[in-house]
C-alpha cells in the first residue's frame, strides 16, 4: 500500500471522514496507507505541510493561492462548501443581516476570516458598512460560541460547527455565508475548503491522488446516507446531545461539493475578487487574481 | 561599541541563514524590514505595538509591585510561606490558556480581563524570586537598622531595597519577557488589537515577514529602553561594587 | 534612666541540632553617665549579652530594663554599613538629625575626612570601624555600647579615640558598655569592670572603679590593672568548654 | 500542616465560587474531579502527561544548564555580557508562538523541534537570573578560594555554587512554570500528545471541567516534586542562614 | 625561597572617580624562616599589599617575586569563611591534604573543639578568626601571610597563640608576613620591623632585629619596642590626607 500522510486537527470534520475510512476498509481499497497526524489547533495544519511533515491538509484556497504569489506551489481540491453562519439567540429582535447595525458582534476567526469578509462584501453592497456600525469582537471561535450563549453577544459570525451547535441550543439562523454567495456573483455554493498538498508532489502521485479523492467521496457518501453511521462517529463530534448530533449532519451533508471542479474554480475566482477588494493587500497578497494553479484539476471525472 | 558589533553579527547571522534557509523557512532582513516599514507606514504597527504596549504596562507593574510584596512578605514571614506555596505552585503551574479562558469567561472579553489574565500569569514568579531574594536578606544590616531606629521607609529604601535589587533586577527582565508572551495569547484569544492579535493574523495567513515584522518591533522596543534607561542606571545603582575584572 | 539586666540563661540551638548554653546568669545595673566595661575571654558569651541588652534578641530567660525610647549608638564588632551607600550616606542614614557641622568634627576627629564619597568596599578595616563609631556617636546616643570599638586601629589612633570617647561620655549623662580584650582600655575608660567567665557566662567579679576617669593616676591605673590580671588568670580559666 | 489548612482552604474557596458562578462558568471541584477520574481511567490522562513531563524534563534541564551556564559567564565577564546581552533581549523577547513556528518550520514537526523551542523559550529568563547571581558574587570569597588555590570543581561546588543557589531556584521555579506553560503552545501547535495537545482538544470543545482536569493534574504533580523532594533539600542546603523569626 | 617586593606605586579609583594613591614605593625582601612585620597607621595600605604580594592584585606599578607554586596560608582581616560549609569543612576545603590529627591538634590549641560542627554564622567574632587561622595553619604554608591575626581575642588567648606561631614559623622554613598594630606583638615575633608612613605608605624604617625569638629577654624587646615607640611618634605622622 503507498503511504499518505495527512494532518488533521482533532476535532475536525475531516477527522471524521477519517474515522469513516478507517471504519469501512476504505483506505485498504484504495490500496492506500493512511497516517494521521492528529493536531489540536486549526493552524497546525499548515506548520505540518510547511514543516514537510503532512502530504496533504484541509485549509481553503484563499490561502493557496497567497502562497502561490509568494512563491510557494501547492494546489487545492474541493472539500467543503459548509460556510460560517451568523447566529442569534431565539428571542433576538435581529431578524435580517441589516438589523446587525449598532449591535454587539461576535467574529470568529479575526478580521481576516473569509466568512466575515464575505458579508461586509454583501451588506456593503446594501449600504452598511458593519466595520465601523457595530461593535466587533474578534476572539477564538470556541470562546466567541460560549460567549453568545451566556448572552454577552447579540449575535455571532461563527464556523459552521460550532453555528451548528449553537443551533441545537435554539439560537436562530439569520444567514449562512453561502446563502450570500450569489449576490456577489457567485454561481452556487462554493467550496471554499479543500484538500492542500504540494503540485510537485501531486504531479509525481497523481494516481495516489486520485485514489485518495475517490476514497475520500466514498466515505462522504456513507456519511450523506447512513445516520448510523454518524451515531458510530458521534464521541468524534464532542456533540453533547442529539439534537447538535443532528445539526452537524445535517450541515455536513449540505457542504458536500457536488460541482465539477471548472465551476468552482470559476466562482472561486469571481469570490476571490471581492474578498480581494475588501480584505486588500493584508489578505490576498501581491495577485489581485485567484492563481492560475490554485485547483488540482488531474482527477478523472472531473 | 560592543552592542552595536553584537548586533552586526546578528544580522548578517540571519541573513546567512536565510540564504541557506530559503525565504520560505526563514526570510532574509530585507524582506522584514519592508513587511515593518508598510507595516508603520499604514500606521497599524504603531496602532498595535501601543496597543499592546499599554496592557504589558499595565499588567507588568501591577504583576510586579503586587509579587514583590507578597514574594518579600513569603520570604520574611514563615507562617504566610506555609500558608502561600501551595496556592503559589498552583498559580505557577496553571497554564497561561486557562487562566485566560476563565478569565474571559467571568470577565467578559473586556481588557480588564485580559489585563488581569496576565498579571495572574507573572504574579506567581515574580513572588518566588522575591521570596529567595527575601530569604537571603542580610540579618547584621536588618540588627543595624533595628538599633539605630531606621524609619520604616528608610529602612525599606536604603536596607532592604539594595538588596533585593539584583532579584527585582532578575524578576522584572523575565517577567517582561513572560508578560510578552502571554499578552500575546490573551491578544491572540479575544482582543481585537496588539501585537498578538497581529501575529494571530499572520500566523492564520502564515505570513512569516510579518510575524517577524511585529516580533522583532517589540524587541527592538525593549532593546531601546533597556539600553537608554535600564542599563544606565543599573551601572549607577551597581557602581559600589567592586569592579569585575 | 537606668539600664537593668539580668539574664537568667541563654541558649542557642546550633544547626546541628546542638544546644549551646551561653549565658549562665548575668545581672547588673548602670546608672546615666556610667561606663561598664565586660571583659571575658573570646567566645564567652559578650556580642550575645550586648545583642540582648539592646532589645535584638527576645528569645532569653530574664529581664531587661531599658530607658524606654532611648536613642541607641551600637558600634558592633564588625563594621555593619551598608555596602551600597558612601560612609556619609550611612552615617547620615542612622543620624538623620546630625548638622553637617557636627559630621564635620566627627569626621575630623577620626580622620576620615578623605574618605566621605567612599563606598564601605573600598574602605580598610580600620577605616571601616571608625565610621561606624562615627555612627554611633552621631545619633548621641542615650544608651552607647560599644563591642570592640579600638580593635583594628594603630596605637595612636586608639589613644586619641579612646580620649574622645571619654570625652563624650563624661559630657553627657550617657550609659555606656563597652566589651574589649584590652585590660587598659578596661580600666582607663571604666566606671565599672565587670569580668566574665568563659562560655557559658558568669559574672567573676563586678569591680566598681571610684576614682572619676580624669582623676586616675598612672599608678592608680597600674595597681586596677594588675588586679584584673590576677583575678583572670588566678581562677583557673575553663578552657574550652569540649 | 500549614500547607493542608491552605490546600482546604483552596478547595472551599473554589467550590463556593463555582456555587456563585455557576457551573458553566466554573465548574466544581467535583465535576473536575470526575473528568480527571474518567481521564485517568481510560489511562488517557497518563499518556499525555507522560509525554508532557518528558518533554518538560528535557526542556528544563537542557535550558537551565546552558542558561546557567550562560548566565555565569555574561555575570562575571564583562565583554560576554556586552556582546551578548543584544541577543538575550532578542531571545527574551521573542513571542513563543513564533520560535515554536520557526523551530517546526525548520526541524519538521519534530520531537526535537518541539524541545529545542521550548528550551529556546526558557533559557534566556534562566540566564537573565543567573547573571543576576553571578554580578553579586562575593568577591572576598573568591580572594580566599584563589589564595588557598582551590582546585575548579571544589571551588565551583563549594564557593560559587551556594552563592548561586537562590538565583538558580528561583529560576528554576518560574522557569518550570514557564516551561510549563510554552510545551503547551507547542503540543498545541504541532504534537499529536501531551497535555497541551487535550487541552487543545478540550478547548476547541469547550470543555472546561476537561481543561480544568488537565490542568490542575500537571500542578499536583509539581506541588507533590516540591513537597517531597525540593523542599526538603532546600531545607537541608539552607540550614545555615540565620532562622527567621 | 625568597619573598621580594617592589612596589613602586598602587592607586585605586574610588567608584566617585577620585585617583587614591595608597602604596608610594615599599621594598623589602624577606628569606625562608623570616618573619617580617609591618606596622604603620589604620588605612595606610597594609592589606593592600598584601593581597598585592599574595597575586591578588595584579593591578600596580612594580615587581613581586613570589617562590613558584608555594602554597600560601593567608588569614585575612576579616574571617572570610563560607557561611554555609562547617568550620571542619571550611578548614578541609582549604587543606585537603591535613589528616585528622593535625586538625584535632589545631582545633584543640585555637580551643575549637566545641565548634567543629558550627556553621560561621554560630560562631563569635573571635572564633571565627580562629578559624580562619586554623585554616591557614592546615595548609602547612610556605608564605603565610596574617593580617592582625590576633585582634579580637583575650589577652591569655592572644599570648598563647602568639606562642603558637612562632613556633610554627621557626620550626619550618616558612616566610612570613605579620601585619599588627600591636608593638609587642611585633617585637616579639619578628625579624624584621617594617615601619610604615601613613597612606601613601612608604617605608618610614626597616628594623632587623637580630636576637633568634626563643632568646629575646624582656629588658632586649622593650628597648626595641620603645625604639619602634619613638620612631612612630618621632616623625610627626601626617595625620588623614585630606
Ligand atoms: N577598592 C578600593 N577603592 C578605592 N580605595 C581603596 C580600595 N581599597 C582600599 N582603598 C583605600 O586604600 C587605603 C589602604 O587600604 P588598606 O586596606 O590597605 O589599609 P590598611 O593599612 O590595611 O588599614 P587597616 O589597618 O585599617 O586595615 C585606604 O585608604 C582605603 O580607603
Ligand atoms: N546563632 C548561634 N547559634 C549557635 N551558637 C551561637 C550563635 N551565636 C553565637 N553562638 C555561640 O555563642 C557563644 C558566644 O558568642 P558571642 O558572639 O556572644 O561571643 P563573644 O563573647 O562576643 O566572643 P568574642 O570575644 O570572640 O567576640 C559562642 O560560643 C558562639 O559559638
Ligand atoms: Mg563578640
Ligand atoms: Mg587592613
Amino acid at each position: 500500500a503507498d503511504a499518505l500522510r495527512i494532518a488533521v486537527q482533532k476535532t475536525g470534520t475531516f477527522a471524521w471522514e477519517l474515522a469513516v475510512i478507517r471504519a469501512h476498509g476504505l483506505d485498504k481499497q484504495a490500496n492506500l496507507s493512511v497516517e494521521v497526524l492528529e493536531l489540536a489547533s486549526p493552524e497546525a495544519g499548515k506548520i505540518a505541510l510547511r514543516a514537510g511533515n503532512a502530504d496533504i491538509v484541509v485549509t481553503d484556497w484563499l490561502w493557496v493561492s497567497r502562497e502561490r504569489g509568494l512563491g510557494a506551489k501547492l494546489t487545492f481540491y474541493p472539500y467543503s462548501s459548509a460556510l460560517g453562519a451568523v447566529m442569534v439567540p431565539a428571542s433576538s429582535p435581529i431578524q435580517t443581516l441589516a438589523d446587525l447595525k449598532g449591535r454587539k458582534l461576535a467574529i470568529a476567526g479575526g478580521p481576516i476570516d473569509k466568512n466575515w469578509l464575505l458579508l461586509l462584501a454583501w451588506l456593503k453592497q446594501g449600504g452598511i458598512d458593519l466595520k465601523s456600525d457595530a461593535k466587533i469582537a474578534y476572539g477564538a471561535p470556541p470562546l466567541l460560541a460560549a460567549k453568545t450563549l451566556s448572552g454577552e453577544m447579540d449575535a455571532t459570525l461563527n464556523y459552521w460547527n460550532f453555528s451548528a451547535a449553537l443551533e441545537a441550543k435554539g439560537f436562530r439562523r439569520i444567514a449562512g455565508i453561502e446563502d450570500l454567495l450569489p449576490k456577489l456573483g457567485a454561481k452556487g455554493r462554493t467550496a471554499m475548503l479543500g484538500y492542500v498538498f504540494d503540485e510537485k508532489w501531486a504531479n509525481t502521485n497523481q494516481d495516489k491522488i486520485a485514489r485518495f479523492i475517490a476514497m475520500t467521496r466514498a466515505a462522504k457518501e456513507i456519511l450523506s446516507t447512513s445516520d448510523a453511521e454518524w451515531q458510530k462517529i458521534a464521541p468524534l463530534t464532542g456533540a453533547p446531545d442529539a439534537a447538535t448530533l443532528r445539526a452537524y449532519r445535517d450541515r455536513y451533508r449540505e457542504g458536500i461539493p457536488r460541482r465539477p471542479i471548472a465551476d468552482e474554480e470559476a466562482d472561486a475566482r469571481i469570490l476571490y475578487r471581492v474578498l480581494a477588494e475588501i480584505g486588500g493587500h493584508e489578505l490576498v497578497g501581491p495577485a489581485p487574481e485567484l492563481d492560475a494553479g490554485t485547483f488540482y484539476h488531474a482527477i478523472p471525472g472531473d | 561599541m560592543a552592542r552595536l558589533l553584537s548586533f552586526a553579527v546578528f544580522l548578517v547571522t540571519w541573513w546567512v541563514a536565510s540564504l541557506f534557509a530559503g525565504d520560505a523557512k526563514l526570510p532574509p532582513p530585507p524582506t522584514v524590514l519592508t513587511a515593518m516599514i508598510a507595516e508603520a507606514r499604514s500606521g497599524n504597527l504603531f496602532f498595535h505595538l501601543g496597543a499592546t504596549l499599554a496592557r504589558v504596562t499595565l499588567a507588568f507593574t501591577l504583576a510586579m509591585a503586587l509579587g514583590a510584596a507578597i514574594g518579600y512578605l513569603m520570604g520574611r514571614v514563615r507562617l504566610a510561606d506555609r500558608l502561600g506555596d501551595p496556592w503559589l505552585i498552583l498559580l505557577l503551574n496553571l497554564p497561561a490558556l486557562v487562566v485566560i479562558v476563565l478569565a474571559y469567561i467571568w470577565a467578559g472579553l473586556t481588557e480588564v480581563a485580559a489585563i488581569a489574565a496576565i498579571a495572574i500569569n507573572k504574579l506567581p514568579t515574580a513572588v518566588v524570586t522575591l521570596r529567595e531574594g527575601a530569604r537571603a536578606l542580610d540579618a547584621a544590616l536588618d540588627e543595624m537598622a533595628t538599633v539605630f531606629a531606621l524609619p520604616r521607609w528608610s529602612r525599606f529604601r536604603h536596607v532592604i531595597l539594595p538588596q533585593l535589587s539584583p532579584y527585582i533586577a532578575a524578576a522584572a527582565r523575565s517577567g517582561l519577557s513572560l508578560v510578552w508572551k502571554i499578552v500575546l495569547v490573551a491578544e491572540l484569544l479575544g482582543r481585537p488589537n496588539g501585537v498578538g492579535f497581529e501575529i494571530g493574523v499572520a500566523f492564520q495567513l502564515f505570513d512569516i515577514p510579518l510575524l517577524l515584522a511585529y516580533s522583532l518591533s517589540f524587541a527592538a522596543v525593549v532593546l531601546l529602553i533597556e539600553t537608554l534607561f535600564v542599563q544606565p542606571f543599573e551601572a549607577r545603582s551597581y557602581r559600589w561594587r567592586p569592579r569585575a575584572a | 534612666m537606668r539600664l537593668e539586666v539580668e539574664i537568667a540563661s541563654k541558649t542557642f540551638k546550633s544547626a546541628a541540632g546542638e544546644q549551646h548554653d551561653v549565658i549562665a546568669g548575668v545581672a547588673f545595673a548602670l546608672g546615666a553617665g556610667e561606663v561598664g566595661v565586660l571583659v571575658g575571654p573570646s567566645g564567652c558569651g559578650k556580642s550575645t549579652m550586648l545583642r540582648i541588652l539592646a532589645g535584638l534578641d527576645q528569645d532569653f530567660q530574664g529581664r531587661i530594663s531599658r530607658p524606654a525610647g532611648a536613642r541607641i549608638g551600637f558600634v558592633f564588632q564588625e563594621p555593619r554599613l551598608l555596602p551600597w551607600r558612601s560612609v556619609e550616606e550611612n552615617v547620615r542614614l542612622a543620624a538623620p538629625g546630625a548638622d553637617e557641622a557636627k559630621l564635620s568634627a566627627l569626621f575630623e576627629i577620626l580622620e576620615l575626612k578623605a574618605h566621605r564619597n567612599h563606598f564601605p568596599g573600598e574602605l580598610s578595616l580600620g577605616l571601616a570601624r571608625r565610621v561606624a563609631l562615627a555612627r554611633a556617636f552621631a545619633v548621641e546616643p542615650e544608651l552607647l555600647i560599644l563591642d570592640e570599638p579600638l580593635a583594628s586601629l594603630d596605637a595612636a589612633l586608639a589613644s586619641r579615640l579612646r580620649d574622645e570617647i571619654a570625652m563624650l561620655v563624661n559630657g553627657r549623662s550617657v550609659i555606656t558598655l563597652l566589651v574589649t580584650h584590652d585590660v587598659d582600655d578596661a580600666v582607663r575608660l571604666g566606671d565599672r569592670v565587670i569580668l566574665l567567665s568563659p562560655r557559658p557566662a558568669r559574672i567573676l567579679a563586678d569591680l566598681p572603679i571610684r576614682t572619676p576617669r580624669s582623676a586616675r593616676g598612672d599608678a592608680e591605673t597600674a595597681a586596677i590593672k594588675s588586679d584584673i590580671m590576677r583575678r583572670i588568670n588566678g581562677c583557673p580559666t575553663k578552657r574550652d568548654a569540649s
